[in-house]
């Protein structure tokens, strides 16, 4: 199940269990605008664990009455820097195994510069300011990921 | 009355999702600093997890600072860094 | 017609008259490696020509020879400079409309900086090293398109 | 044998795609300049066209400059600025 928000420029905001289909949020974002000249995708997924067998999978929670609001801050955020057309961003919760999508962020803009930013920035402060919470869930118990201080140095490149 | 909610490793180590606290219980013209002052002597695990410097803090659904004033019906939560993405 | 190289990181380069199937070079560049943790893609597409009635397409030339070659170097420096996955680039050439896409460019890495920043990088090098020259089909004749200032400004911040 | 090549707008104000000029036509250890400007010799166009700053060169498929010596068999092509992406 999904929360949607679409505001006056049409973002689309979701924060769901279900997987998304990069194809169709691809279409559904040139549908909504002829003029793009660039889009820019980017998805974040699952590494593979084969590196720790003892990993299973990991759990995704979120702040649900925040996640939402902070999203939709994140890309008005964007759309002031940058002159952008369609913006749309999924962030998955829930149980996910290795290899699965865990976010999409994808937006359209007329120069390639703009929608190359705009999505690195989302990602960036997504990283340090979206209320989410990873485990990994693994065969000794649970273990919660640690926040990198690479993403925080990430954010205060902007 | 305040809602106060805890996520991720905080909402395990303090086995708490969600509690109120009475806004008269704390004193007049309390910040957020003065909840969790307020919260950490609920016990020793309360006294160390809360007081952690990495704990972040949202008011209202939107990332805060421990020295804004609170007023009745706020919802406060406190959680670890996020890791999502 | 495509040409297709597979280095030994089986990076896909190609120069085609074809349209191209972005859910299906992503599919590919996951398939290729289920470590990846991050994949930006681009998509360059040509703009809705309504603000001038009188353009009815594009034409792109380019320099048979020397195209692949070109593509070919331009990925190689960027794995020089970021521990990347895989690479898929594809170009088209020949007549193209309004909306059609022109060229993509997909990187998988571990981590989001490196595919976000190898993708900006193709893109920018490609803009202004790789043989490919559009022309306007207009009612009133042929209009060759002028190069930009500002991609050779973007090729010096690397 | 050099083969020489030249493309998009260029292509078309010299209406020549492709030519060839025997290496002994030009001087002893000619360069990509001497070709340059023993072509520029064929005509007001190619005087003003090929002495265009902004025209590139592409020695056997690589992009190069005006001072490289030439060899027997190499294919050497001048364009405007890039336009593609």
């Amino acid at each position: 199940m999904g929360i949607a928000a679409d505001d006056r420029l049409a973002d689309k905001i979701m924060v769901q269990d279900a997987d998304f289909d990069v194809a169709a949020e691809y279409q559904g974002l040139l549908h909504h605008n002829a003029q793009a000249g660039a889009v820019v995708m980017f998805v974040g997924l699952v590494r593979d664990f084969s590196h720790d067998s003892q990993v299973q999978g990991l759990y995704l929670e979120h702040y649900p009455a925040m996640t939402h609001l902070a999203l939709q801050g994140i890309v008005a955020d964007a759309r002031q820097r940058w002159a952008l057309q369609q913006v749309s961003l999924i962030h998955r919760i829930g149980y996910l195994a290795a290899a699965d999508q865990i976010v999409m962020v994808a937006v359209s803009a007329k120069h390639r510069h703009e929608a190359f930013a705009a999505a690195e920035f989302i990602m960036d402060f997504l990283k340090v300011k979206a209320p989410f919470w990873k485990k990994e869930i693994t065969s000794k118990g649970d273990v919660w990921v640690e926040a990198k201080v690479s993403d925080e140095e990430a954010k205060d490149r902007w | 009355m305040i809602t106060v909610l805890f996520f991720g490793q905080l909402r395990e180590r303090l086995q708490t999702a969600k509690l109120q606290v009475p806004l008269h219980e704390l004193s007049a013209s309390a910040t957020i600093a003065d909840l969790r002052q307020h919260l950490q002597q609920k016990g020793d695990e309360w006294q160390l997890y809360l007081g952690a410097d990495t704990c972040l803090i949202a008011l209202n659904h939107s990332m805060t600072k421990s020295d804004v004033l609170l007023s009745e019906n706020d919802e406060v939560a406190f959680f670890p860094p996020v890791t999502g993405g």
